[in-house]
């Protein structure tokens, strides 16, 4: 099996963007949970694989007022940011289970697609409300750019960090069954900016996460409920409908605003 | 120290702890081959133009196999029971479900074996599905079998099937209220840890080891027996410990094709299924659609039930037959009823055939009957506790099929149950026993269903 | 590459992205880390690297050149179990056994970074791992009591909590 | 938040065996010249525990020690007809038959015994290995010493052969279903009462308690009825909030192919679970032990549906009980349809309604 890939295992950030080069036959794997299996039922068979391991991307930088996280940074360390970003560490350890967690990077989670029959990508919602800006390599060299721009062209660029101003207050909600192997339905994350400004962000989406503008402009939570749902497009797979889903993301929205009152 | 009633640790505990117990996948043989299947991408479809020559070429590949490497192509499950076959081993001209497979191809390794999957010529003609059991029976369904698209060889001749009790013309006569619903239990998947899986080992001296996960292993050995058309001292089945089943290894999933093709290549060949295959591609337990109406008196009485099942069961019988005959020897639950009209149809459907599962047959039974059981105390406005105890079977009282029940615990299990909820019931019926019906508990419409349980 | 296989230094020969699962079952023989889904969703396949409870499905053998790999074999023998292995002995914590080692190898690693009997601690530990068989009460009770630092008598199994024996009722 | 508790109950029985009957299993034993006990069945043991029930069976009939039995289930040269484990028969059915192979082994140790002792093989039994006198325990003989005997004084191998067949109970009415014969070899009985919580605004159904009672008949080894118990549970409670196939049944989109996207139960969803066994004997079975391992993922379903209407007040008739079902029963708040003395659920569901004519399900007013 993949006899024939050329695997290569930068040791510096910028080792990685080099090689990755515009991106172009380029199979990366970092924690590898979304990718290994991929190779195993021959959906991927990489020409040349990038093994970010050794990268040094697995940075954490909370020390001042900005967050900056590596893209390499396996989800569970998000949860020592419990203090400082609370809806980004309980939407961390809400993803999968320990030792997924643990080997799952920051990166791949955010440039996760769907799995076909369920959303992926849960980390894109905290990061989106967080308005965070992603810092990436690929055609035409480095760059960094509002993540909701830097997800419509994911798969093409090599992220290698996310920053963030912290936030005053943070929630999150999810609609999840209880067992962490599934993949979340539905997911609300809100943010209290420092200068007061409300950001609402959702994944389980029928693309990747978005922000929910029109919820953030809305009057009061019941308002801002209802606006959600045409801030999105919702689409069926095997976890739930986009019928339940419409009527679940406005319950969503209300307890985020609920809890980010609470947190006020 | 006795043995029985005692706590003793498991026979197999140590291996278990200790990472050494054998499961098939764990039987490593030199030489030993890959399997990967041709599977159909359709819910329907004929096909035709299967060409293999492109794969046999293949370096690395060394057995394709195709229906007409089948001694005997269909082998019913249950044909000791008279069940006629109606499922091929591997699908003839046409398929009928999506992931039926077609052909199969032993290789060096897995992308060997992969590549020359994707090597085989054919071509389909898709057909509209037949998805909805509810829609079997209407003149524009599409039609799945030479049979129709309804099982029709109960005891020979029926095609369905039935039981009759009492009357229930008169049990909806004298009935206070008639209360009718629908329950419908969804098809799920087994979930062994293990994925079925074989390996088959051509011998010297002619015969074939087959190590199998199977859950019944002489079951296994006479389906590949048949297949093959071997006497049994030519095949000789090796298991016993399985990495879970619930039912799903009651099918002979890989064995016999992995048996045709160690025969042909000559080769031990092992095919392990991938767990989405075993998600999308193995049977599942039956979705089905039951229908009940009972007649019930305002204190709680049923006088008769009559209900209708239709179990889907995919595109092909498997254990269907079986499995609703034993859903409707069970149709009243854990109570007596004695005005019964049942009819049960096996009905096909496009999806993957659906099997035996834990509690099969009776767990879809069960669901329905005691749903509604606990409907029907509500619509009356009686205690769900009572209502059970009142109408639960008792010594001497009879089955649906007549047989005399002689030692339920229908009363002890649900007096218990009231005492771990902390329920007190109603003096009545705290003290109630599983007896034999007089009194009160023997009213007019249970007299002339009762037999003596001397002659169980 | 290379890698420390329970103590004992091994070379391997495999390609670089064959999974490190492949790797111990296929390459060196290792057969108690079990094929359950290839997709990292079941655990059975759970190993010890560096001392971490680790898909060994997720895992391209690459990514762990040089590490030290741990599975069952390598925590307790037949003759000396570790106390996970007593405990799961003694709540009868495994039926099928084919969860069994990845499952072991996670309660390890709970009890090894001080993980405290709390049952849903327990259970949020251990999520990753599915059993079909046992409806993990005992897998619970035997991690629990491994956490509380209990002795095990093997040749006994314990009773689940909330069970009641009412013996014969008419 | 809005979330409402209920509680709801079943009773439910399940028949021990397969259907009909006609089922064998078969064993053999055989003793070593040390009065090692070699026993030789084909019941695959698929995690149920049948090598060890079947062991106890043994150790307990000869009346030998547990530890001094093997168990070789592993392959259809040695091993005699076993019909599979499924059914629940690997304890009643293929019990029986290790039990009766037992008993021949038993008898052939005391006639060798009773040459042995000069003593009548029915004044002796077998007690912890050793062949004891009745109301004489100082006459004794070790199972070793009448095993050493029998290989090397009387040229003689102690071993027995069981069979267990119950006839095939053929229906001889095909209009009725009347059979000629009970169909089944016991049948066991349950209970269960669960409690839920659902969320009215999103719909999730959670389990928060099963308590359930089981008549086992006999346990024969009360931790493996225990581990049956435990685990058709939490299938139980699958089948009824979690898991399905089809998402959106009767179409075919939407399968999961993925533990992350086909929801069979974690550890996570488990709730409490108290259980109560009780033991009403089977007249036929091994030491009057039931088959319950099927049955135990029988009445969490029902009992759930009932609890969840407990809750909220709709019946969601469709497993399993999915947040989507919940929802769309909320809204459409449907009451039964009454008319004359029929009060009819679910009419949305029927074959009156779906079918074009093809089936109908009638039912008077």
């Amino acid at each position: 099996m993949t006899k024939a890939t050329e695997v290569i295992s930068p040791t510096s950030a910028d080792e990685a963007a080099s090689l990755f080069g515009d991106g172009s036959g380029v199979t990366v794997i970092a924690g590898g949970t979304i990718v290994v299996p991929d190779i195993t039922y021959g959906r991927v068979a990489p020409g040349k694989a990038l093994l970010l391991g050794g990268a040094g991307l697995d940075t954490l930088d909370a020390a001042g007022s900005t967050v900056t996280v590596g893209a390499g940074l396996p989800v569970q360390r998000l949860s020592e940011l419990a203090e400082d970003v609370e809806a980004l560490a309980e939407c961390a350890l809400n993803v999968a289970d320990y030792e997924v967690r643990r080997q799952g990077t920051v990166g791949g989670n955010v440039c996760a697609g769907a799995a076909g029959d369920a959303p992926r990508g849960d980390l894109q919602g905290p990061f989106l409300a967080l308005d965070a800006t992603a810092r990436s390599a690929g055609a035409g060299g480095e760059r960094s750019e509002p993540l909701e721009e830097f997800l419509a062209h994911r798969k093409d660029r090599l992220l290698l960090d996310l920053t963030f101003e912290k936030p005053a207050a943070s929630a999150f909600a999810s609609l999840d069954y209880p067992h962490t192997h599934a993949y979340t339905v539905l997911a609300v994350t809100g943010v209290r900016a420092a200068d007061g400004t409300v950001r609402l962000a959702a994944t389980g989406l029928a693309g990747h996460g978005a922000r929910l503008r029109a919820a953030e402009a809305a009057a009061d939570a019941d308002a801002a409920g209802a606006a959600a749902v045409g801030d999105v497009t919702l689409g069926d797979d095997a976890l739930a409908s986009a019928w339940y889903r419409e009527r679940a993301l406005p319950v969503l929205v209300r307890r985020v605003l609920a809890k980010l009152g609470e947190a006020a | 120290m006795k043995a029985v009633g005692a706590r003793l640790p498991r026979y197999d505990g140590i291996e278990h702890v200790t990472g050494r117990t054998q499961y098939v996948d764990d039987v490593k043989v030199p030489g030993t081959l890959w399997t990967k299947a041709l599977r159909s991408p359709h819910h329907s479809a004929s096909f035709s133009g299967l060409d293999t020559s492109r794969a046999e070429a293949m370096p690395g590949v060394h057995a394709v196999i195709t229906w007409e490497d089948v001694p005997l192509l269909e082998y019913g499950h249950l044909s000791a029971l008279g069940i006629p076959a109606d499922e091929p081993l591997l699908a003839k001209d046409e398929v009928r479900y999506k992931g039926q497979p077609i052909a199969l191809v032993a290789a060096e390794d897995e992308d060997t074996a992969q590549a020359a999957v994707e090597a085989i010529g054919i071509e389909f003609e898709e057909r509209t599905p037949l998805l909805d059991i509810r829609r079997a029976f209407d003149e524009d369904a599409p039609k799945i079998h030479q049979w129709g698209n309804w099982y029709p060889h109960f005891e020979g001749e029926m095609d369905r099937r039935q039981i009759r009790k009492g009357s229930i013309e008169q049990a909806f006569e004298q009935a206070d209220t008639i209360v009718q619903g629908v329950y419908r239990p969804a098809a799920i998947e087994h979930v062994p840890l293990e994925t079925q899986v074989s390996l088959v080992v051509p011998e010297a001296n002619g015969r074939l080891t087959i190590y199998s996960c199977t859950q019944a292993l002489y079951f296994s050995m006479g389906v590949v027996a048949a297949h093959l058309n071997v006497p049994l001292n030519k095949l000789k089945v090796v298991g016993g410990t399985v990495g879970g089943g619930f039912g799903g290894k009651v099918d002979t999933a890989t064995e016999t094709m992995c048996a045709l093709l160690a025969q042909k290549s000559g080769r031990p060949v092992k095919w392990r299924w991938t767990r989405e295959e075993e998600f999308l591609c193995s049977s599942t337990r039956a979705p089905w659609h039951m229908e009940i109406a009972d007649a019930v008196t305002k204190d709680g009485w049923i006088l008769g039930r009559k209900m209708l099942t239709l179990h889907d069961s995919g595109a092909y019988a498997r254990f269907s037959p079986y499995g609703l005959t034993k859903h409707s020897f069970h149709h009243t639950g854990a109570y007596t009823i004695p005005n019964l009209e049942f009819d049960g149809f096996v009905v096909f459907t496009n999806r993957v055939p659906t099997t035996a599962m834990r509690g099969f047959g009776v767990t879809s039974v069960s669901f329905a009957t005691e749903t509604h059981m606990s409907r029907i105390a509500h619509v009356l406005g009686l205690d769900p506790y009572e209502v059970r105890l009142k109408n639960a079977n008792r010594i001497g009282d009879t089955s649906p099929n007549r047989i005399v029940y002689t030692d339920p615990s229908t009363v002890p299990v649900v007096k218990a149950l009231a005492g771990g909820m902390g329920v007190e019931l109603a003096p009545d019926y705290a003290a109630m026993d599983r007896e034999q019906r007089t009194g009160d508990l023997l009213p007019e419409h249970l007299v002339g269903q009762l037999a003596d349980p001397e002659d169980h | 590459m290379n890698l420390t296989v329970n103590g004992i230094a091994r070379e391997i020969e495999s390609a670089p992205l064959t999974t490190l699962l492949d790797v111990l079952r296929e390459e060196l023989g290792v057969t108690s880390p079990k094929v359950g889904c290839e997709q990292g969703g079941c655990g059975s396949c759970t190993v010890l690297v560096d001392g971490e409870p680790q898909r060994a499905c997720l895992t391209a053998v690459a990514a762990v050149e040089g590490a030290e790999v741990t599975t069952v074999e390598g925590i307790g023998t037949a003759d000396s179990l570790s106390a996970v292995q007593q405990a799961f002995t003694h709540h009868y914590a495994a039926q099928c056994g084919f969860c069994t080692s990845g499952m072991m190898l996670a309660a390890e690693a709970y009890v090894q970074r001080g993980g405290t009997d709390d049952r849903e601690a327990i259970q949020e530990a251990l999520a990753g791992h599915v059993c079909r068989c046992t409806g993990y009460v005992k897998i619970i009770d035997a991690v629990a009591a491994v956490a509380r630092g209990e002795e095990f008598d093997i040749t006994v199994t314990a009773a689940s909590p909330g069970m009641t024996n009412l013996g014969g009722v008419q | 938040m809005a979330v409402k508790q209920g509680r709801g109950i079943a009773a439910i029985e399940y028949p021990t065996g397969m259907n009909q009957n006609g089922d064998p299993s078969q064993a053999w034993i055989k003793v070593k010249p040390d009065g090692r006990v070699d026993v030789f069945a084909g019941t695959s043991d698929i995690g149920n525990g049948s090598k060890t029930i079947q062991s106890q069976i043994v150790a307990e009939t000869i009346g030998v020690p547990y530890d001094w039995v093997t168990y070789d289930n592993s392959n259809t040269d040695s091993s005699p007809v076993c019909t599979g484990t499924f059914a629940s028969r690997a304890t009643f059915v293929a019990g029986k038959a290790v039990e009766k192979a037992a008993e021949r082994v038993r008898e052939r140790i005391l006639d060798i015994a009773g040459k042995e002792l000069e003593i009548d093989p029915s004044d002796l039994e077998v007690v912890d290995g050793e062949v004891v006198a009745k109301g004489a325990p100082q006459k004794k003989l070790g199972v070793p010493d009448v095993a050493a005997a029998a290989t090397w004084t009387y040229g003689e191998l102690i071993t027995g052969t069981g069979a267990q067949l119950k006839p095939y109970a053929a229906i001889v009415d095909a209009e009725t279903g009347e059979v000629d014969l009970p169909p089944h070899s016991a049948i066991s009985y349950a209970a269960c009462a669960a409690e839920v919580e659902v969320d009215e605004e999103t719909g999730v159904v959670q389990v928060t308690r099963l308590v359930q009672v089981y008549d086992v008949g006999r346990a024969i080894n009360p931790t493996l009825v225990e581990g049956q118990i435990e685990g058709g549970a939490i299938q139980g409670l699958g089948l009824g909030v979690l898991e399905n196939c089809y998402p959106y049944y009767p179409s075919v989109e939407h399968r999961g192919g993925q533990f992350g996207s086909y929801l069979a139960p974690g550890f996570e969803d488990l709730p409490q679970l108290d259980t109560i066994i009780i033991e009403n004997p089977s007249a036929d079975g091994p030491y009057g032990a039931k088959g319950i391992g099927e049955m135990a993922n029988n009445a969490q379903p029902p009992a759930i549906a009932a609890a969840v209407y407990d809750a909220v007040g709709v019946w969601v008739t469709e497993l399993p009980i999915t947040p989507e079902k919940v929802l769309r029963a909320l809204e459409a708040k449907a009451e039964p349809v009454r008319e004359g003395k029929r009060v009819t659920f679910d009419a949305e569901l029927s074959v009156n309604t779906v079918s074009q004519g093809g089936i109908a399900f009638e039912v008077p007013a």
